[in-house]
């Protein structure tokens, strides 16, 4: 075998310029990316992306959602009856609040304010989270009273056991995983908070609270369909 | 060992003919389109082969007319492909109406078949020729799929739901009969055998089968066992709708939709009876889900259907 | 580097308007308007998403990467839900055929 | 041998030994060479499965092994060929390596991530083979609803949670690919001087994040229905069989283009480089990729065609499924007319790419087969189906792979390999997989059901040709393997360009520094323009 198969050189498709040297970098700045806006882009697109996988992993629960609702629509009305409407809502407006001071906390750190005022919006944020969670097991807690998780303990009184049995596998299937992805959100509001306490945000330099806050809030706009569809549709027949 | 290398199974079914139509016209495609490549491919290495090391190919940057011809000219022939495949499926999934009509339950690892007169047959499928035959299909336990190759027909058999199938046999003989949804350990077992008779042949083989009643009368009797009689009166004061009569006709839902009473109305009244309740009715009716099996469920089906048919013949 | 700075009257506005909407789809549920129910929540469902999306989430002022990176999320939720639904709604259309 | 005694320059695999610099490094070069072992490693193992296959099918009576066993054999082949062999294969080795060098970038947009993948891949990977080795899987690699979720006694949920678990390494990796081509290409490097190769892994990384999550979501439902009982699929606890069939399509059917689209890429590459000539229809070729992917999603419902769906989603997913053959007709014709008039040398990656043209042509002329509704009916579940895929994942997927992997290998490894075997491992594959998986069209149009241990005697002597072709493929795959291993120490040392092909990898050393470029090089042309630029066409 010859030493290469071939000795034909091209010419380069691209103009490479010699290595100079090194002028200061933001500490930040990781060393594949040109400069802080390429990083930040890369970042916040980052999360974009994985936002949609999100949306799709949802989205495999609300299919079965629908298909289950468009078959038995009697039953699924009967079964969100037991659901409390007034913890929904609250739930509701305390992830909203909770949007809100996410947004500010976000918006602190683009107009570099003192650190403070940046953690002190975080642990609202984490604060509210951990009170829906609070609300959530309250809710999950009369549903383990009642005999309403699914499987062998199962219990259902009115004409639809077997629809009911299922919203409430959906129930807990979908706001399980809310709650676990809020879990999570808290996870990543700590770590924030404390570089945050470490002065590490500043309008140079906020990606890790812009990202931090995209989860957020896509958290909170999971739930704010989550909401009108377990707890609220076909409640009128039995409202009035 | 090896005395037969089948290339084409036996085509002895009415619909055989149209899928090996369709089948011959896509393998005459496959086959020049892969050789048109192969030759091309062929015939451009050879004949451009690189003659000295510093040789490069001519800058030819593409062509919007070769681009345009080999965009539309597989679009033209995929489109030939599903209109007539389209036709074919849609004759092999419309049963032609007064079909001869079998019940069929898959369970694992095995077939059972029931005729209309109360003959019944594991894992064998007796049909005469020359007559439509229709499946009417369910499944104990997970998903199944019946197959005879020789008839080229196959369909899914779900738990939960009613399937149909049909065919007319054309050639007297013993055809395979596969189970082809994975279905468990067994799977490979779950096989018999359809036996497709003249005419009068199967007359004799159904005489020499069913003892105890039609299938008609085995569901009649359920029907009784069950107390579904207490409310289901002819005289249309029960608490249920009457059934004589009822079976193929619409009728008016709750919902304010309307629904044809056929197999899988029926099925799912019996299991689910809320789910379409007939109006003017209160939804009492209480579920029969793990009380009747799916062999007895198409036994009252079958009962069913005999009432409309009834009612149909004194009109 | 330097995002868009949005005033903080603008997170209040969004605020309001989200509160607002929470208490209308609730309150909406208690009175039967037939099929608007469900379309109304959802409506109002939709319209909180996209608010938070558009001014929580700087989508208002992001490059149209980021628009069409957030609209193919709910494109492809649209498909999976467009195409399931075909199969389910068209049950024992062509006559004699499976439900 | 080793003509060049000279002390190397600093690369990427001299820079840092010991196992610490590989486990915990964050280069996107050596993460992809993680990813080639443990890969390599799965392959031989659902390779091993795939031969006991078809030792048992050898003949017709279930003889080598139980009926149970070749169950689990066939569910442990498919599962671990397709999610740890085929779907992670080319993009995070050959896309790993050279993506970020194909856009002038010197790592991926998140190198921690990157590593991330490797390892929940590997994680996945252990569940995998911990369901294997505690008892095995017998559902299939379909996992169909009910028998999962409530009929079947094996480690379903193990299994399930395995590829829930490798789901997310395949995620993060095409959100890095996204995210890279998006933000991080040099300076000049526009769309449409991106070589066709990073067109597809752009494509893949689609369907990657829009599909992987579905099939996330539907495994973990089919543990927890298991686990706990609730009523998601099965009809006995009032589920719907079919819903499940529905999801796991919507993400399986896309998946089977995560697996040939990066193969296309590689294949345009070298059809290109070995002919010395630019592709015939850049545009083309490259939206045909986009289009594939995006079309892609819209036809799962063809798996469904005598499940019991309604016969009019029956005809809509039938003729989107014809849609779906167009663009990849444009790329089959577009690689041929670029062979046309170039400078074609045969060396082995070549091979591969003419093999690939031609088995890829028979495999997605046979999968219209099976969007047709009508021929559907009888092929639907038969060994017509097996050939099919076997014709678009082996002779599409894994010639592209091989044949990528020898033409990158002096880039990866800085070392040729012996030439004169790989052509005769190419040729040897490409018969024995002819023969292996030929013969299945003939007994899958006579009537011959998968997953079946035990079949009738009329189709043993097609499943004799078959397994004998098996022996020969599997001794084809060896050599390479073989013949590699011994040139990482013992073949000539390769040039930065041992081929005089164009492109941004063929401009670094071999094997590539750290950061691939010292500085972020400017790019000014679109890759494989050899000749002088004139314009020739038939209009």
């Amino acid at each position: 075998m010859s030493d290469a198969p071939s000795s034909y050189q091209p010419p380069p498709v691209a103009i490479h310029p010699a290595p100079v040297a090194e002028h200061a970098h933001h500490p930040w700045l990781q060393h594949h990316f040109d400069n802080m806006e390429q990083q930040a882009e890369a970042s916040t697109l980052g999360m974009w992306v994985f936002l949609v996988t999100e949306i799709m992993f949802f989205g495999g629960l609300f299919m079965a959602y629908l298909v289950y609702r468009h078959q038995s629509p009697s039953g699924f009305q009967e079964a969100s009856h037991h659901l409390n409407i007034y913890w929904g809502a609250a739930n509701t407006a305390i992830l909203i609040v909770s949007s809100l001071t996410m947004a500010l906390a976000v918006r602190a750190a683009q107009t570099s304010q003192p650190a403070k005022t940046q953690v002190g919006w975080l642990l609202a944020t984490m604060g509210f989270g951990a009170a829906f969670l609070g609300i959530k097991a309250i809710e999950y807690y009369d549903k383990f009273r009642d005999h309403i998780v699914p499987g062998p303990y199962f219990q259902w009184e009115g004409q639809y056991p077997k629809p009911a049995e299922q919203f409430y596998s959906l129930y807990f299937a979908m706001t399980g995983l809310h709650a676990l992805h809020m879990v999570i959100g808290l996870g990543i509001m700590t770590v924030i908070a404390v570089m945050a306490w470490r002065k590490t945000f500043d309008e140079e330099y906020y990606t890790p609270v812009e990202v931090a806050g995209l989860y957020w809030h896509f958290v909170d706009i999971v739930w704010i369909f989550l909401f009108p569809l377990l707890y609220l549709i076909g409640r009128h027949y039995h409202a009035g | 060992m090896f005395t037969n290398f089948p290339f084409f199974p036996q085509a002895a079914s009415e619909q055989a003919g149209q899928i090996d139509a369709l089948y011959f016209f896509l393998v005459a495609v496959t086959a020049f389109f892969t050789a048109l490549i192969a030759i091309m491919v062929v015939v451009f290495a050879v004949k451009f082969r690189r003659k000295h090391d510093d040789e490069v190919g001519e800058a030819i940057h593409g062509s919007l007319a070769l681009e345009l011809l080999w965009t539309v000219i597989p679009l033209g022939i995929t489109m030939v492909m599903f209109v007539w495949g389209a036709q074919v499926f849609f004759h092999m999934t419309r049963p032609p109406k007064g079909a001869m009509e079998i019940y069929v339950v898959g369970k694992q690892w095995m077939w059972k078949a029931q005729h209309m007169d109360g003959a019944r047959e594991i894992n064998e499928l007796h049909v005469p020729i020359g007559r439509p035959v229709k499946l009417i299909m369910g499944s104990e336990d997970v998903i199944h799929s019946f197959f005879i190759p020789e008839f080229r027909v196959k369909a899914d058999v779900i738990p939960g739901r009613l399937n149909t199938l049909w065919f007319t046999a054309t050639k007297p003989g013993r055809y395979h009969l596969f189970c082809t949804q994975y279905c468990g350990t067994k799977h490979s077992a779950m096989i018999g055998w359809v036996t497709a008779m003249e005419p009068a042949e199967y007359e004799a083989w159904l005489g020499g089968g069913g003892a105890g009643g039609t299938m008609a009368d085995a569901g009649a009797k359920l029907f009784q066992d069950l107390a579904c009689a207490t409310c289901h009166l002819d005289n249309g004061q029960g608490r249920g709708p009457v059934l004589k009569g009822a079976f193929g006709k619409p009728v008016t839902l709750q919902t304010g939709q309307t629904v044809t009473i056929d197999d899988a109305y029926v099925r799912e009244s019996i299991l689910n009876p809320q789910a379409k309740v007939v109006a003017g009715f209160q939804p009492i009716m209480p579920t029969f889900q793990g009380l009747v099996t799916e062999e007895q469920l198409l036994q009252l089906i079958a009962y069913v259907k005999s009432l409309g048919e009834q009612q149909g013949a004194t009109k | 580097m330097s995002g868009h700075v949005a005033p903080k009257s603008m997170y209040y506005a969004v605020f309001a308007a989200l509160m607002v909407g929470t208490a209308l789809t609730v309150l909406v549920a208690f009175y039967d308007l037939g099929p608007l129910n469900n379309v109304l929540m959802l409506g109002i469902a939709m319209t909180k998403a996209a608010l938070v999306v558009l001014f929580f989430m700087h989508v208002r002022w992001s490059t149209r990467l980021t628009w069409v990176v957030a609209a193919s999320g709910f494109v492809w939720l649209l498909i999976l839900f467009g195409l399931t639904m075909m199969d389910y709604l068209t049950r024992g259309w062509v006559p004699g055929t499976w439900r | 041998m080793d003509t060049t005694t000279a002390t190397p320059t600093l690369n990427y695999l001299n820079n840092g030994y010991g196992l610490k610099s590989w486990l915990l490094t964050k280069d996107h070069k050596r993460i992809a060479l993680l990813y080639l072992w443990s890969i390599t490693a799965f392959f031989f193992l659902g390779g091993f499965f795939a031969l006991m296959i078809r030792l048992e099918l050898l003949t017709p009576a279930a003889d080598l092994v139980q009926p149970d066993t070749y169950n689990k054999l066939f569910t442990m082949h498919g599962v671990v060929m397709v999610f740890f062999f085929l779907i992670p294969s080319i993009p995070a080795v050959l896309g790993n390596f050279l993506l970020p060098i194909m856009v002038g970038a010197k790592d991926l947009a998140f190198p921690r991530i990157n590593l991330l993948s490797w390892y929940i891949y590997v994680l996945g990977g252990l569940f995998t083979v911990a369901a294997a080795l505690s008892g095995g899987v017998d559902t299939g690699w379909t996992f169909y609803a009910p028998y999962s979720t409530s009929a079947s006694n094996s480690n379903v949920i193990l299994a399930g949670v395995g590829i829930f678990i490798t789901g997310f390494s395949s995620i993060l990796t095409g959100l890095n690919f996204i995210v890279t081509v998006h933000r991080m290409r040099a300076p000049g490097l526009t769309w449409f001087r991106l070589p066709l190769f990073v067109w597809a892994h752009y494509a893949t990384s689609l369907i990657m994040i829009l599909g992987t999550p579905v099939i996330a979501i539907t495994v973990l439902l089919v543990a927890v229905e298991r686990g706990l009982h609730l009523g998601i699929f099965d009809p006995a606890l009032g589920g719907d069989p079919i819903l499940f069939q529905h999801l796991f399509w919507f993400y399986s059917h896309p998946a089977v283009y995560i697996m040939i689209l990066p193969a296309m890429g590689v294949v345009a590459e070298l059809v290109q480089a070995f002919s010395r000539k630019n592709i015939f229809g850049y545009t083309f070729v490259a939206f045909s990729s986009l289009a594939i992917a995006i079309i892609g999603f819209l036809v799962w419902g063809h798996h469904l065609f005598v499940a019991g769906q309604s016969t009019y989603a029956g005809l809509v997913f039938s003729i989107i499924s014809m849609f779906v053959a167009i663009p990849s007709a444009v790329k089959v014709f577009n690689w041929t007319a670029t062979i046309y008039k170039g400078s074609v040398s045969w060396d082995s990656p070549m091979l591969y790419a003419f093999g690939f043209i031609g088995l890829f042509t028979i495999g997605g002329l046979t999968g219209l087969f099976l969007a047709t509704l009508g021929m559907d009916i009888h092929m639907h579940d038969t060994y017509f189906i097996i050939a099919h895929f076997h014709y678009v994942m082996v002779g599409g997927a894994i010639f592209g792979y091989l044949g990528g992997l020898h033409y990158w290998w002096p880039k990866i490894t800085g070392r040729m390999y012996p030439e004169g075997w790989a052509k005769f491992a190419a040729l040897n594959i490409f018969v024995g997989f002819n023969l292996t998986f030929g013969p299945q069209f003939l007994v899958g149009y006579l009537g011959m059901p998968r997953r079946y241990a035990m079949y009738s005697p009329e189709f043993q002597v097609w499943n004799v040709l078959s397994t004998a072709g098996a022996t020969i493929l599997g001794v084809g795959y060896l050599i390479p393997m073989i013949y590699f291993t011994w040139s990482l120490k013992n073949a000539p040392r390769a040039g930065a360009n041992p081929w005089g092909a164009r492109g941004l990898e063929w401009e670094i050393p071999s094997p590539p520094p750290t950061e691939n470029f010292a500085v972020t090089p400017v790019v000014t042309e679109g890759t494989h323009q050899y000749a002088p630029s004139r314009e020739v066409g038939i209009v």
